[in-house]
């Protein structure tokens, strides 16, 4: 980006985001972040004490450098996934005996995605956080996310970033089918070794709500006939 | 190692130990532990439970309408609700008859059901309702029933240990190679020479053909247990003794570290011996009889001194007096060996 | 010394004795265990311990012992049978032959051995070819480590507890244990002899070395290494069950009780009691009782360890062994030595 | 009882324990045989000892013991070298000084 | 005495260079299963030693044997059910769980919670501190060897239990919270009994630092094993105490009290410069004891009012994303927040403390002995249910 001015044009923000209470170390923080990846920091958006920041999933590994070098924020918190589609399954709440007649209601599928924004159905997200230096003035911390593309979902690893990446890439990897470029050993670390599928993604169906039929069952046939109280 | 820490754990242990033992402090006391220890014993006393416990689920029928909302409400699916509809006489004389809902079956699985309380909630939120001002203002229709008890049965943790008290204690074996004192009647000794000696050798024999090398072990502590049981027999008591320590209790414990570090397999091992196996017996075969025979006839029926026991004492004298030298000597010996393998064993 | 009224055979009173010892031996497993490990140890921790089985729980090891009894004897398929099956029968051996020559009274001891300390010091190495045997027998990687770490443990602190009683011995002048026991009745401390002369006044350091040489010996906290629960969750006796694991409790408790037996015949003055001339026959009957009594004290003191320390890691263990425990059991024997000459 | 009781077991024991060196090739078994023919002359030097009523033969029991449990603790060092390089402690492979 | 890093690096790394290449008598390696069902593990985590001897060349935890899909359930219920839910993961100071879900929920609806309700929480996640951590005091013992340290914790630990459930009216599983405050007020009298049993945990507290802390055994067991510099920690995302008992002076109490009432007293947070099993202990300890006097406060300061805000009764959450996290029992624990605006949130990913503290294992347990790796995991002090959610 050769202006040095930050566009924080936050195209897809779902509520009101109020700019304007952004807090000054969000905006340096954004302001450091913008000059070391340019043009790779695509979003980023500010409220309630907490900074989200979207790269291109290309810059990954380099925004993570950035965030532990430039920003200090050497404390790692986490990193996971969101799969934005929303569920086929609806949530389950109603049985077949509620439509008896009218079949399952028409789900929505249009992708809506949350806070700065994305583009594409998987999104990688993680936070770190600088715990040292002011006790007690609270301490930054940001949430970076990435989109992944849609054929084949794949992203740089952050173990020499962060050493404590190695088992939650572990996790999104089972759990959302995310493949880690250079993560040493991408095995199963919750379900059991032969598991196929990638369960936290919402077209998985959770079986225990296919088997168990649910147990609210709705008298909802009509009346017998009304001429006499039965005995 | 400084001692004080510790002492001032056994400090704790001890006081907590008196507390138990006498709740009203050392001035009177009397032992009454079953006041003094924080436990309840439980199938005899039982704790009340907090008026706020969450008990096991209970209905009131007749409040019920069959609304459907506790069920939609548990978290676990687990309230299985079956309800008709039916006619009510009119609530004034000449009315129409009013629809009442009214409950067949209510039942909770208790398996799956974890005490949340959502369904008792008085706030229960309607899912589906139309948006009316929900009926459920009053408290629904499944109060908590405040039984604790049957609470306390489920989430009680102590099981109550089964006792049967009878009397029958094992029969211990008697000890192996209690040493039999030397003055009995002779019979007695050629006796217990005989057993000795029949076990040493079947042992020995076990010993160089057994195929399993951790029995070999063991048929050697067998052997020395005869040696040793000999030394006594004939009265050498130290002698017996250092055997059994030095011999049993080291040798053997080395013998059988010597095995576990060679990796040995559990069962027998392969290639033990030689393929041909005839001429080592036949060269055994030809030392004990040369031996046996020159023994025969150097000692027909040269007999041993009745009341041959020997005391630690002069064992001691004659070490330290006539075969001082040796002794040193040994001793010397004892420490290069124990150098040499500790030098030998230890690569770097 | 008045006789009994009938005359017993030689080998008729051996039979006898024997009867005993082989009686005395599991009751006296039961009582420390039931007084210890299950009343003592609650008081410790602030609860009753069992009270269901017999007024105040007396019968819970016999509840305990015949449970044990008729369950299921187990044998582990990949085990060596006989080694898996003969391990506990020789640490019970060696638990038996210990008791051989504790002196229960002038004329109560199975055979008074010329060499009797010594006797007690060797018998008390057999249990280690039991634990190996059991460790390798069981063809389990636990039991295999807790064998290890057990012998390992035995062999270092025999030293230590040969050392300590040396001590005694170099001051009563024989290996003996009556002997020893009528040694410290007789003997006085500086001229003055009326309560007797327990060894302990001296040896004090000779009695602390014995006792976590002893502590050590039967595998106890701070020295649990070989049946650490949390570890190998009971090394070298996990694959034990029913009555065979009966044998290594019995063996345990046994073992504590004839130790302190001997710690209190070497230090506290055995079976007798000041104001009493140590050569009347009143003490074939009351003898038992003291030694009672002072064996009581001794366990106490032994389990209060139990009950109180965590675990020494093996190399700590093995350092306490060899470069604390054993100079100062030296440094006790120059001591008593110089001084048995001097005074 | 017999001098010659004890002479002829301890004879037996020492054949044993040569048919026992001869036939082995597991070094560890070798050694235990080795053991054996040491008790063997145990008993001999014990049995000589009473037998004359001198004390000499229970204190060369004693030496004998002695010297015997530092040879096995040797014997079982060399064994251990051995079975580091070789993988086995079979004997009959040791034969690298064989011409 | 202090271990400076550089020393300890220099230790662990002769430890497991000695374990590697040293072949002092040649065992090759064997390797130890120290098994789902094993004493030392709160639950079922495995872990697979390889060993040299007693060394262990290198540990590799495997976990998922409790795996019930936490993330997954939580996308197909409504928000009262979730809390019946979360407060299943850390079973021991389970009150703690239900906050920062509900605080995150809070922040999304832009619902101000009444001040006496935010005291109660705050009171209630003490408690549950206080009862989590009281066990583990207790625990270390018995994972060293010292049978009497965990009567004592268990005893001390059943009067702060029997508060909190006079209070929600369940022992484990409170399920206390709502959006909007909370399900009822204190029972009469409970305030008076809670002073009491405060009082009773500060005596526990020293009985245990007689017991424990200053018994050379346990000094020599658990100092300078385990140790993990400060660096180390932050990359691995350690949290909680062990990362104060490696020098980094933290509390999400203090740093950034989200909906809790730590500003308003006045209390200290405990670190230790060694970083190792004895300083991750000794945290502990003072900060049970710091969280009886913050309990004593907050009961003096108690505001009147109502506790619960005006909530419409049927929740939908607005759609949004929020992320809050309380310094829990084990550690940071937070909840990421994904809501689109219908009755149950769109995704929730749980950020637990015990999943990082567990990580940092197979660097730290390189070269140790086997006893050490059992001291190891029980003073890092995981729960399963954290580990996998």
């Amino acid at each position: 980006m050769s202006d040095t001015d930050v566009t924080d044009t936050d195209v897809s923000e779902p509520d009101a985001g109020d700019a304007a209470e952004a807090d000054p170390r969000h905006i340096a923080a954004v302001a450091t972040l913008a000059d070391v990846l340019g043009e790779a920091m695509l979003d980023h958006h500010s409220q309630r004490g907490e900074l989200w920041v979207r790269v291109h999933h290309d810059s990954w590994q380099r925004a993570g450098y950035a965030l532990r070098d430039d920003l200090g924020c050497r404390w790692f918190d986490f990193l996971s996934a969101i799969d934005w589609l929303p569920s086929p399954f609806g949530r389950d709440m109603d049985a077949e005996q509620d439509w008896p007649t009218s079949g399952p209601p028409a789900r929505d599928t249009t992708i809506t995605h949350g806070v700065a924004g994305g583009e594409t159905r998987l999104q990688i997200f993680a936070r770190a956080a600088a715990v040292e230096g002011n006790p007690g003035g609270g301490n930054l911390a940001v949430t970076l996310k990435a989109d992944l593309p849609n054929e084949n979902p794949a992203i740089e690893t952050w173990i020499p970033v962060y050493a404590g990446a190695n088992w939650h890439e572990r996790e999104a990897w089972e759990m959302f089918g995310i493949a880690f470029i250079g993560h040493p050993d991408l095995r199963h670390i919750y379900l059991p070794g032969e598991f196929e599928g990638h369960p936290l993604r919402k077209d998985f169906p959770l079986l225990a709500r296919r088997v168990k039929p649910w147990p609210g069952l709705v008298d909802v046939e009509d009346m017998p006939s009304t001429d006499e109280p039965r005995s | 190692m400084r001692g004080i820490g510790m002492l001032k754990g056994m400090g704790v242990t001890g006081r907590t130990m008196l507390r138990t033992l006498f709740p009203d402090g050392l001035r009177k006391p009397v032992p009454a532990p079953s006041r003094g220890a924080h436990t309840v014993q439980y199938p005899h006393v039982k704790e009340a439970p907090v008026t706020r416990a969450r008990g096991v689920i209970g209905l009131h029928h007749d409040n019920c309408t069959v609304c459907m909302l506790c069920a939609r409400e548990c978290p676990d699916w687990c309230i299985y609700i079956e309800g008709h509809k039916e006619l009510a006489p009119p609530r004034r004389p000449g009315g129409k008859p009013r629809q009442r809902a009214k409950i067949d079956r209510f039942d909770i699985d208790y398996a799956l059901c974890m005490y949340c309380g959502i369904c008792v909630e008085p706030r229960v939120r309607v899912l589906r309702a139309p948006h009316r001002r929900p009926a459920a203002r009053r408290r629904p229709a499944g109060r908590l029933d405040g039984d604790g008890a049957a609470l306390r049965d489920l989430r009680a943790g102590r099981q109550r240990q089964a006792a049967q008290a009878s009397r029958s204690v094992p029969a211990p074996s008697p000890p192996e190679h209690s040493p039999v004192t030397v003055l009995g009647a002779l019979v007695a000794q050629n006796i217990a020479f005989g057993v000795i000696a029949a076990i040493m050798v079947f042992a020995a024999i076990r010993l160089v053909t057994t195929r399993n090398v951790v029995h070999a072990a063991l048929f050697l502590v067998v052997v020395l247990g005869g040696v040793a049981a000999l030394f006594l027999l004939m009265g050498a008591e130290f002698v017996g003794i250092t055997q059994i320590l030095v011999y049993i209790g080291a040798v053997v414990v080395l013998f059988l570290f010597g095995i576990m570090l060679t990796r040995t397999r559990i069962g027998d091992e392969e290639g033990t011996d030689h393929a041909k196996r005839l001429p080592a017996v036949l060269a055994a075969a030809l030392v004990a009889t040369v031996t046996i025979y020159a023994v025969v006839t150097g000692f027909g029926d040269a007999e041993l001194p009745a009341d041959t026991r020997t005391t630690t004492a002069e064992v001691a004298d004659s070490i330290f007096s006539t075969y001082i030298v040796p002794f040193e000597a040994v001793s010397v010996l004892l420490l290069a060996a124990l150098i040499g393998a500790i030098v030998i064993a230890r690569r770097n | 010394m008045w006789t009994l009224a009938i005359e017993l055979a030689y080998w008729q009173q051996t039979a006898i004795k024997l009867v005993v010892v082989a009686l005395v031996i599991p009751t006296a497993a039961l009582i420390l265990g039931y007084v210890f490990l299950m009343k003592m140890m609650s008081f410790m921790q602030s609860r009753l311990g069992p009270m269901e089985a017999g007024p105040y729980g007396t019968l819970q090891l016999l509840a305990d012992g015949v449970k044990f009894l008729q369950k299921e004897d187990v044998f582990p398929r990949r085990a060596d049978r006989y080694v898996f099956a003969l391990a506990p029968v020789v640490v019970l051996v060696s638990t038996f032959l210990l008791y051989v020559v504790l002196p229960m009274g002038p004329d109560a001891v199975v055979s008074s051995l010329d060499a009797g300390l010594f006797f007690v010091l060797a018998v008390a190495s057999l249990s280690v070819i039991g634990v190996l045997m059991a460790g390798w027998g069981s063809a389990n990687k636990y039991a295999l480590m807790g064998g290890m770490r057990a012998a390992g443990q035995l062999i270092a602190y025999e030293l230590p507890l040969v050392l300590a009683a040396i001590g005694v011995v170099i001051q009563a002048g024989t290996l003996d244990l009556n002997k020893i026991v009528l040694a410290q009745a007789n003997g006085e401390l500086f001229g003055w002899g009326g309560m007797g002369f327990p060894y302990i006044l001296t040896q004090f350091l000779g009695f602390a070395i014995f006792l976590v040489a002893v502590q050590a010996e039967l595998t106890q906290p701070p020295f649990d290494m070989p049946v650490a629960e949390s570890e190998i969750v009971g090394g070298y006796q996990v694959e034990y069950t029913g009555f065979r694991f009966l044998f290594f409790f019995m063996g345990e408790f046994g073992t504590a009780f004839a130790f302190a037996g001997i710690a209190s015949v070497l230090f506290l003055g055995g079976w007798y009691v000041p104001g009493l001339d140590p050569a009347s026959g009143w003490f074939n009957l009351i003898g038992p009782f003291v030694m009672f009594i002072k064996i009581m004290a001794v366990s106490a003191l032994i389990f209060w360890f139990r009950f109180t320390f965590p675990r020494l890691r093996e190399d700590q263990l093995q350092k306490l062994a060899w470069k604390v425990l054993i100079p100062l059991a030296l440094l006790n024997i120059v001591v008593t030595g110089v001084l048995k000459v001097l005074v | 009882m017999l001098l010659n009781q004890f002479l002829i077991l301890s004879a037996v024991l020492f054949a044993i324990g040569v048919y026992g060196v001869l036939a082995r090739r597991n070094g560890v078994l070798v050694l235990m045989s080795i053991e054996l023919i040491l008790n063997a002359v145990n008993i001999n030097l014990v049995a000589f000892g009473s037998y004359v009523s001198s004390i000499s033969g229970e204190v060369f029991a004693l030496f004998v013991i002695t010297v015997a449990a530092a040879e096995v603790g040797v014997g079982l060092a060399i064994l251990l070298l051995l079975y580091r390089n070789r993988r086995s402690v079979d004997l009959s492979e040791a034969d690298l000084m064989k011409g | 005495m202090s271990v400076t890093e550089r020393e300890q690096r220099a230790f662990i790394a002769a430890a497991a260079a000695d374990a590697r290449v040293n072949v002092e008598l040649e065992t090759e390696g064997m390797t130890l299963n120290i098994g789902p069902q094993h004493p030392a593990t709160h639950g079922t985590l495995r872990i697979i030693a390889r060993l040299d001897g007693e060394q262990v060349v290198a540990a590799e935890p495997v976990m998922g044997y409790m795996h019930r899909g936490y993330e997954k359930l939580a996308e197909v219920r409504t928000y009262p059910q979730v809390t019946t839910l979360i407060n299943r993961i850390d079973w021991l100071g389970s009150f703690a769980n239900e906050v920062p879900f509900i605080l995150a929920a809070e922040q999304l609806m832009e619902v101000e919670v009444p001040p006496r309700a935010a005291w109660i929480r705050t009171i209630l996640f003490e408690l549950s501190r206080l009862a989590n951590i009281a066990l583990f005091l207790g625990d270390m013992g018995v994972q060293l060897g010292a049978l009497t340290p965990v009567f004592f914790a268990f005893r001390d630990r059943e009067f702060v239990l029997n508060q909190i459930e006079a209070v929600t009216g369940g022992r484990f599983h409170p399920n206390f919270d709502r959006i909007g405050g909370l399900k009822d007020d204190l029972p009469k009298g409970w305030i008076e009994e809670t002073r009491g049993v405060m009082v009773k945990m500060r005596t526990f507290c020293d009985e245990l630092e007689d017991l424990l802390m200053g018994n050379e055994i346990f000094e020599a067991r658990t100092r300078g094993v385990g140790v993990i510099p400060a660096d180390i920690a932050l990359s691995y995302g350690l949290s909680g105490a062990n990362l104060r008992a490696s020098g980094v002076d933290w509390d999400m109490r203090r740093d950034n009290p989200c909906g809790l009432v730590y500003d308003q007293l006045d209390w200290k947070v405990w670190t230790h410069p060694d970083g190792d099993s004895f300083a991750r202990y000794w945290v502990r300890l003072q900060e049970t004891r710091e969280a009886t006097y913050m309990v004593e406060q907050m009961l003096d300061g108690l505001p009147a009012g109502p506790v619960m805000a005006k909530v419409p009764v049927i929740i939908k959450v607005p759609a949004g994303e929020a992320y809050v996290a309380t310094e829990n029992p084990l550690g940071v624990m937070g909840y990421y927040v994904v809501s689109k605006g219908d009755l149950g949130p769109f995704r929730v990913k749980i950020r637990s403390a015990s999943f990082n503290n567990i990580s940092v294992t197979p660097w730290v347990m390189r070269g140790v002995y086997v006893p050490d790796v059992i001291t190891i995991l029980a003073s890092l002090y995981f729960i399963l249910g954290d580990i996998d959610r």
